[in-house]
């Protein structure tokens, strides 16, 4: 077994903790994850991409092109990962700041995912909103843990983003 | 009479504020001495990503410069028109 | 940090590695990406007992680590190109005194600012070469976050074992990339020698039989003279009998030389009598690893040599397998670096070159088709 | 309009002359203050060019690495994208080699005060005709944002959540004592003061020194309270005072709260080196 | 008598507790003023130890390369000869290493100025509690006397038989303006107010630096009209006026047939570097 | 100089060769034995039409003459050791834009200071893989007073040709004898490529067929944008395209790896078809030589393979002559440092390494004697 | 009362004869206050080749401690008796 | 041919000049001749010893430990030399300044240098003295030769010059 994710938006979107938390969830579990960085170093609000392979056996290669699955934080770049988007894959896109309609031989899920954090109280936790959609598609890694992660991250924020988390979930899961 | 043309070159732009903080009509218009200021924040986005600044009223404009001179991104200049 | 599996990145491994070794002195100039390290020791090293020492450039980096290590500190630094050329003179200098410190490197693309934020392989033989006159160093290239671990640890031991600059050149991406890294309950630590003499006895620079000389700590009260002047084993400068000098450096040399086989580390993955040999290390080894796996699913005899130590260099054990296999294949990032190793015990006719000067990932596929096997 | 559209459109106003359209726009951050720093240069050299004083093919553009360091790639002139902190050891070779250029070197705080402090006093020291621009950001920015020697006691960095605990220099006064015979200091909220700075330091001979105080909203700004670029504009107009001669250099050094002296510190004569060691060692120019 | 005699005899003078007399005679050409400055520094510590202020088993001597770099090899305690121009870095590495040690780092006004001009200046801004020395001989004497930042004007050297050309720096001004808490000055005329600083330094907090105008006869004194090494110290005696106070910094450039003024020109006191970062990150010390 | 007959030093020599090649600018921070050049230039260089600048360390001195040469100047420095350590960010940055420049290196005792008055062959290696990243720069080993002079003028040439760091690395015995050294009525000067074309048409960093672009003076209207940067043709900075650095990097190094047989010299002295091979360069091919006299005065065949290019290496010229030898001596004044390039090219068991790390000569018989000849 | 022994260590002595003219007695004697000087140089040579410094009368020195302070070498030591 | 001439004392005496007044003659003349050059860096006083090897022969190998004719022109370097003299080789000395009488299988020339040169005029032409002894010993170089080269270098000072390097030649030459 071998998923390729990929989360793709813009700097301080929160983008890495995202990709954090479902490593260290998957790895509590025994799973094996790796994670890429790309960004632009310096510039506020460049472009910042997590490349994420995920399997049930070490991973000693971690670099992929397409992914089976890509999440989309913002529109900047879309364009350019769309394209990266294996056959039969999914699709997961903040459907608050991306207004194109994917096209393609994939699943997509638009996930309102900035209104939703929004009416949480704080449009920040909406990668955790993503976060839910994505680990409810991905069902590889433990709910539970996750929640537990990010109580350990957020401490007296948590509440907020677990809440995120659930609600994005729910989306994910398609109810 | 002295006029001012003000060009935005968007692709430039990258919606810093810093010309229409800097443009002394802002001020006059925030305190309601002007009923339109020469400068304020678009809605739409730029080629960079970034909102962008637009023109309002270029009459108001008295040709001061601080804002062509202070735009970090070389994106608004201010010319002189007979 | 709590023994345990993490989540995390090979900068908060090799963090996480120098402060289970000990270290209590960490100097650095800024420079990507080797700042990825200085915020882990900024934000876990001074709740373990590690002071952070933000240097005006890399010369004093090295410089304070030199001295701080002759205090007593277990001491390091890190850096990348630009800076690492800046520091050669330290390197230089840390091996003539027989200082232990470590230095970790993370590598990006060069020659000169290059392309800052990409990893390559460009500055391995620097390790070796860098400095002006005949030293050896211990150089570690670790190829996932468990090793900037480990080996980060090695480096420390190894770097106290035998009183030399011990380096951790590690690509950017392996710096950068995150993924599972176990910090053990127990980390084998290993402290440099002590005079066993009181100071009337002691002569600072007379090796024991291993050719390392214990070392005194400033401020114990054993009046050492370091010195980057040719000296006697008392410490006394001498600068006009060349055989003084010629016995010294050989021994700093020899130190490493002969007790090569204490340090050198490699790994061999796949046949023991391949066919076709890889040889890669860092980064590009993980890409080469899976070439190994399809080559043998497909039915050939193959394996991986992946030095975890460039200096001392596995050449024996290489020119072992290599003699069996009919090709051998060396994939850097560079343009040809320890290819000038594997030259020295493969004969040019056997050996390919997959290479690219920096990060362009190398799919395994591209590494036998380019290396010429067929699968 | 097309990228390619844009960027003639910028060459074709005429006090953009010497910006460099190939390499624009640049990828500072938004609000950036090098970004100003840029622009008024180059606003300056066009007039001074327009004026007749300066022919922008004699100009040479050196500068470090860092963020500051980018200004030399967007300058369309000669010039020189160097190493980090050695930008004045650079232009000393140009300016030797050729005398009649007009030689720049622009770096930041790191870059001339840090890892590059020697070369910037020694060149203070001979009074070379160069003219030196550092940009000071209050950290090191291109590298993430880690304090250096003219971050403020106690601001907050990456680095130093509780608060930066060096003493920093007082830039003016060093320069002054190492010898500077030209030393001023603006900010970029000074956008006219710069121009006119700028023009100055242009047709001056010997070394001349301007310290731009300027925002790096992104690594500085944002752990310090301020919330955008113009906030810290803002903050350097209302903290600024205008001063003039050395009188003021002692109280120079900038703190948090406390007022930013700026303006001409030192404005002097000593023999220029380059004029005085072809001299002094009887160059036979071929 | 034998040299091993004239060694031991050496050590059994009480004040010369602390000389190396292995690596004694030294290699100093005779006359040179390096060997005073040893001479009254092995006194100074010496004395502090017989007064019971200070335990010699904790004093670190480190120089850099050169002349003056000499020094630490021939001193009886923790010692370090480190690379040219670097001395004060690795005194930095060594005093954050083991706060308790006295650190002194000794070099040449090549060395501290020249190419380490940096490490000298950042050292000073920071205050970290490290004595430096610097041995002003108006030369760079090991390479065979070529001139340097402290040459003065129209020196005659081997390199520059028409007379030096360079600006020189104002020596205690420029560590004024970096922050140095202790700049004083003396030659080696002054035997008993270099111990005597050598003392105050010793027992002192902060950083503190000491200029000493030194002959070298060999490579400096005999181009320059000075027959013989007396001549020059004899010149520093009746050239010297002893000041105190910074208002004397600005008079404070050394030029031929100007009075050379001595003296502490600063003294004051601020935060310790040391104490300062062990405190501000909150080192846990095991 | 007047052309002539001289007794003279090497020092001198090389000072001679840089201004008959055209030098104008020289920069240099005093040290041991490169001061002997600097001395020369102050006495010699001014009135022919150069100037000597005193830089305040070895980093401005090579940065100067750096940006002398993009100013227009043929432009050198001279170095040892520890200040060669410190010039290697800058011949890093020399190569990556292509500059002109030439260092001259007076070979001592090191690591570190070393014995700083005594004569080494300690930095070879550190010509080719002192800074980071990968490059090629040419160097040339001079072994008597007439090569300094002539190997200097070759590398200011082949400095301009290829546009290159160009090195003269001389033993400090090399640097310091006197002998009889001739100045040719003429010597051969080139020049760098101008460009061809008005600024408006011009690319300054498009390689014409030889891989070397045409390179403008600052001040010339042609507003060249110099970067250490990873750059496109038209010399734009490219941070996040790892194929532009791959391609840039490539041909900074295939410009010299391509053109080897254009720039590598070497001398075979003795027989064509040894049995016994002498690799030396430098001052001790001068024993060298003799023992090769030696040998052949006892009927022995024998011949010395000195290169004068140490970087390009003669490799294939050294591989050729010695697979016809049964016994390749290979001799340095360090612990091993071409002797790594020989057995690249010579099989290990031919080869035996006679050596010092320093100045202690080897007299002609020990040579042999020691490499295991009878005679 | 107080008496000074002068010990010269001529292994070391490099003959730099600033212990010589830094002396208060020397001074005197050269302008003839004294009839005899504490020091002067010797016509013997040391071990390292050069002149060496001798004591000629040392119940004139005062114990002012400036020559042994002074000598570069660590040559001359001058001690208190009683 | 090959004759090795060492010229050995203390910086300051002019031995380098001498060395090389030699060396360029001979090479003038056509024969070939090397310098190796000794000295400590920075003392003042400090040894200095020229080694120089003549030959009718291009030279490779100037190294020698025993010297055919060696002159000594300061006591200070005496024993480490006086070892270093070949079976039945020369000496010269300054025998002003070196009182001790050389013993072993050689010739000794005593050249009473210092006065001879102060008779002159000036004590430091005792190394041109010296050299004249060591010319008429050496019988390679052309004394004609050597003459115009120390016009060459000492310009108006010259005069002195020569005539001490005449007057070390009639002693050389057993006059
Ligand atoms: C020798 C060397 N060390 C470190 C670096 C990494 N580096 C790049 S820019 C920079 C400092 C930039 O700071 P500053 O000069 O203040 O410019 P800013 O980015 O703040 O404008 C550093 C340390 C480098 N490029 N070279
Ligand atoms: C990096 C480096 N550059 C140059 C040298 C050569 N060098 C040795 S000492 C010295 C300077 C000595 O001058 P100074 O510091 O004034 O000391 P002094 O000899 O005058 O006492 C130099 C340039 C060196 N050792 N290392
Ligand atoms: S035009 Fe310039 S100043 Fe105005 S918002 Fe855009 S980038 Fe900022
Ligand atoms: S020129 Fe002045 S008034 Fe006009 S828009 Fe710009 S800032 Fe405002
Ligand atoms: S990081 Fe700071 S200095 Fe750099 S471009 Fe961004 S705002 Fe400007
Ligand atoms: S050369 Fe000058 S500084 Fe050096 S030891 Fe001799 S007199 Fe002293
Ligand atoms: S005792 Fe000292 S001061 Fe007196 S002459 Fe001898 S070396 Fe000089
Ligand atoms: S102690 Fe004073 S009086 Fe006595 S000899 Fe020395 S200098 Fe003269
Ligand atoms: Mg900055
Ligand atoms: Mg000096």
């Amino acid at each position: 077994m071998k998923v390729d994710v990929r989360i793709t938006g813009i700097g301080g979107q929160g983008i890495l903790t995202m990709a954090k938390i479902l490593g260290s969830a998957l790895v509590r579990e025994g799973k094996y994850a790796t994670l890429i960085q790309n960004f632009d170093t310096f510039i506020s609000g460049g472009e910042s991409t997590a490349d994420m392979r995920v399997s049930d056996q070490p991973i000693e290669y971690p670099v992929f092109e397409k992914a089976d699955i890509t999440v989309f934080m913002a529109k900047k770049t879309y364009p350019r990962y769309i394209n990266k988007v294996k056959e039969g894959g999914i699709v997961v896109i903040n459907s608050d700041v991306i207004d194109e309609e994917p096209k393609g031989n994939f699943t997509v899920i638009k996930v309102p995912a900035s209104s939703i954090a929004r009416k949480l109280g704080n449009v920040r936790a909406s990668n955790m909103v993503m976060l839910g959609a994505l680990v409810a598609k991905l069902s590889l890694a433990n709910p539970e843990v996750i929640k537990e992660l990010i109580r350990e991250k957020f401490k007296d924020k948590a509440d907020l983003n677990i809440k995120a988390f659930e609600e994005g979930m729910k989306i994910g899961r398609g109810i | 009479m002295v006029k001012w043309r003000i060009e935005i070159i968007e692709d430039f732009c990258k919606g810093c504020e810093i010309c229409v903080n800097i443009c002394p009509i802002t001020n006059l218009y925030k305190v309601g001495k002007v009923d339109k200021p020469v400068l304020r924040m678009s809605e739409r986005f730029g080629y960079q990503g970034y909102p962008l600044v637009e023109v309002v009223d270029p009459t108001k404009c008295t040709g001061c410069h601080l804002c062509d001179h202070a735009c970090p991104d070389l994106a608004i200049h201010v010319i002189k028109e007979e | 940090m709590k023994p345990g599996k993490y989540f995390e990145s090979g900068a908060w491994a090799a963090a996480m590695g120098a402060l289970a070794s000990g270290a209590t002195f960490f100097s650095y100039y800024p420079i990507e990406p080797a700042t990825d390290i200085a915020e882990e020791m900024v934000r876990y090293g001074p709740k373990n007992g590690l002071l952070v020492f933000e240097a005006e450039d890399e010369i004093s980096a090295l410089g304070a680590a030199i001295g701080a290590s002759w205090a007593g500190a277990k001491a390091f630094t890190s850096t990348s190109g630009p800076g690492f050329s800046l520091m050669q003179e330290h390197v230089s200098y840390a091996a003539m005194t027989e200082t232990p410190v470590v230095l970790i490197n993370g590598m990006r693309e060069g020659p000169s600012t290059g392309q800052a934020t990409k990893a390559a392989q460009q500055d391995v033989m620097q390790t070796k070469w860098g400095g002006h006159g005949d030293y050896e160093v211990i150089v570690y290239a670790p190829y996932n976050t468990q090793e900037m671990f480990d080996l980060t640890v090695k480096a420390f031991n190894q770097a106290e074992r035998w009183r030399v600059p011990a380096m951790v050149m590690a690509d950017k991406m392996t710096i950068l990339l995150m993924e599972e890294v176990v910090i053990p309950e127990k980390v084998e630590v290993v402290n440099r020698k002590r005079p066993k003499v009181p100071p009337e006895q002691f002569e600072p620079f007379k090796p024991e039989e291993d050719l390392v000389p214990p070392m005194p700590r400033f401020g114990d009260g054993y009046r050492v003279h370091v010195t980057g002047v040719t000296h006697n084993e008392k410490g006394v400068p001498v600068s006009d009998d060349p055989w003084v000098h010629h016995k010294l450096v050989k021994r700093l040399c020899d130190k490493i030389r002969k007790n090569r086989d204490k340090i050198v580390e490699y790994e061999v993955f796949g046949d023991e009598d391949p066919e076709v040999l890889i040889f890669a290390y860092g980064f590009p080894a993980r890409s080469a690893k899976e070439a190994i796996k399809l080559a043998r699913s497909k039915g050939m005899k193959a394996a991986l040599f992946r030095p975890k130590t460039l200096w001392p260099f596995p050449d024996k054990e290489l020119k072992e397998i290599a003699t069996k296999a009919k090709k051998v294949i060396v994939v850097e990032w560079n343009y040809g670096q320890m290819l000038n190793e594997v030259l020295k015990v493969v004969p040019e006719e056997k050996v390919s070159f997959v290479y690219r000067i920096g990060e362009i990932p190398i799919p395994p596929e591209s590494i036998l088709e380019e290396g010429g096997v067929r699968i | 309009m097309s990228l390619e559209e844009s960027r003639k459109k910028l060459t074709q106003m005429p006090e953009m002359s010497l910006a460099r359209a190939e390499a624009l726009p640049h990828s500072l951050c938004p609000g950036c203050g090098i970004g100003t720093i840029l622009n008024t240069f180059l606003r300056a050299m066009h007039e001074l060019e327009e004026e007749g004083k300066l022919d922008s093919s004699k100009l040479v553009v050196i500068s470090g690495i860092g963020c500051s360091g980018r200004i030399s790639g967007f300058v369309k002139t000669d010039s020189m994208h160097t190493t980090h902190g050695r930008p004045v050891a650079f232009a000393t070779g140009v300016k030797l080699a050729r005398p009649e250029l007009n030689v720049w070197a622009f770096g930041g705080d790191a870059d001339l005060f840090q890892i590059g402090l020697n070369h910037t006093l020694q060149a203070a020291r001979r009074n070379i005709d160069i003219k030196v621009v550092m940009v000071n950001n209050f950290n090191i920015a291109m590298t993430g944002g880690v304090p250096t020697v003219t971050t403020p006691p106690k601001a907050i960095t990456k680095y130093t959540p509780r608060g930066w605990f060096e003493r920093s220099f007082n830039i003016p006064k060093l320069m002054a004592s190492a010898g500077a015979t030209y030393v001023a200091r603006w900010t970029t909220a000074h956008v006219f003061q710069l121009k006119q700075t700028f023009k100055k330091m242009a047709l001056r001979k010997g070394f001349s020194f301007l310290e731009v105080v300027s925002q790096c909203p992104v690594l500085f700004g944002r752990y310090n309270k301020f919330r955008d670029p113009w906030s810290m504009v803002d903050y350097f107009m209302k903290m600024s005072r205008v001063v003039k001669g050395p009188q003021y250099l002692e109280e120079a050094a900038i703190e948090f709260g406390k007022p930013i002296l700026v303006g001409e510190f030192v404005e002097t004569e000593a023999p220029e080196y380059t004029e005085t060691i072809y001299e002094a060692e009887g160059v036979v120019r071929k």
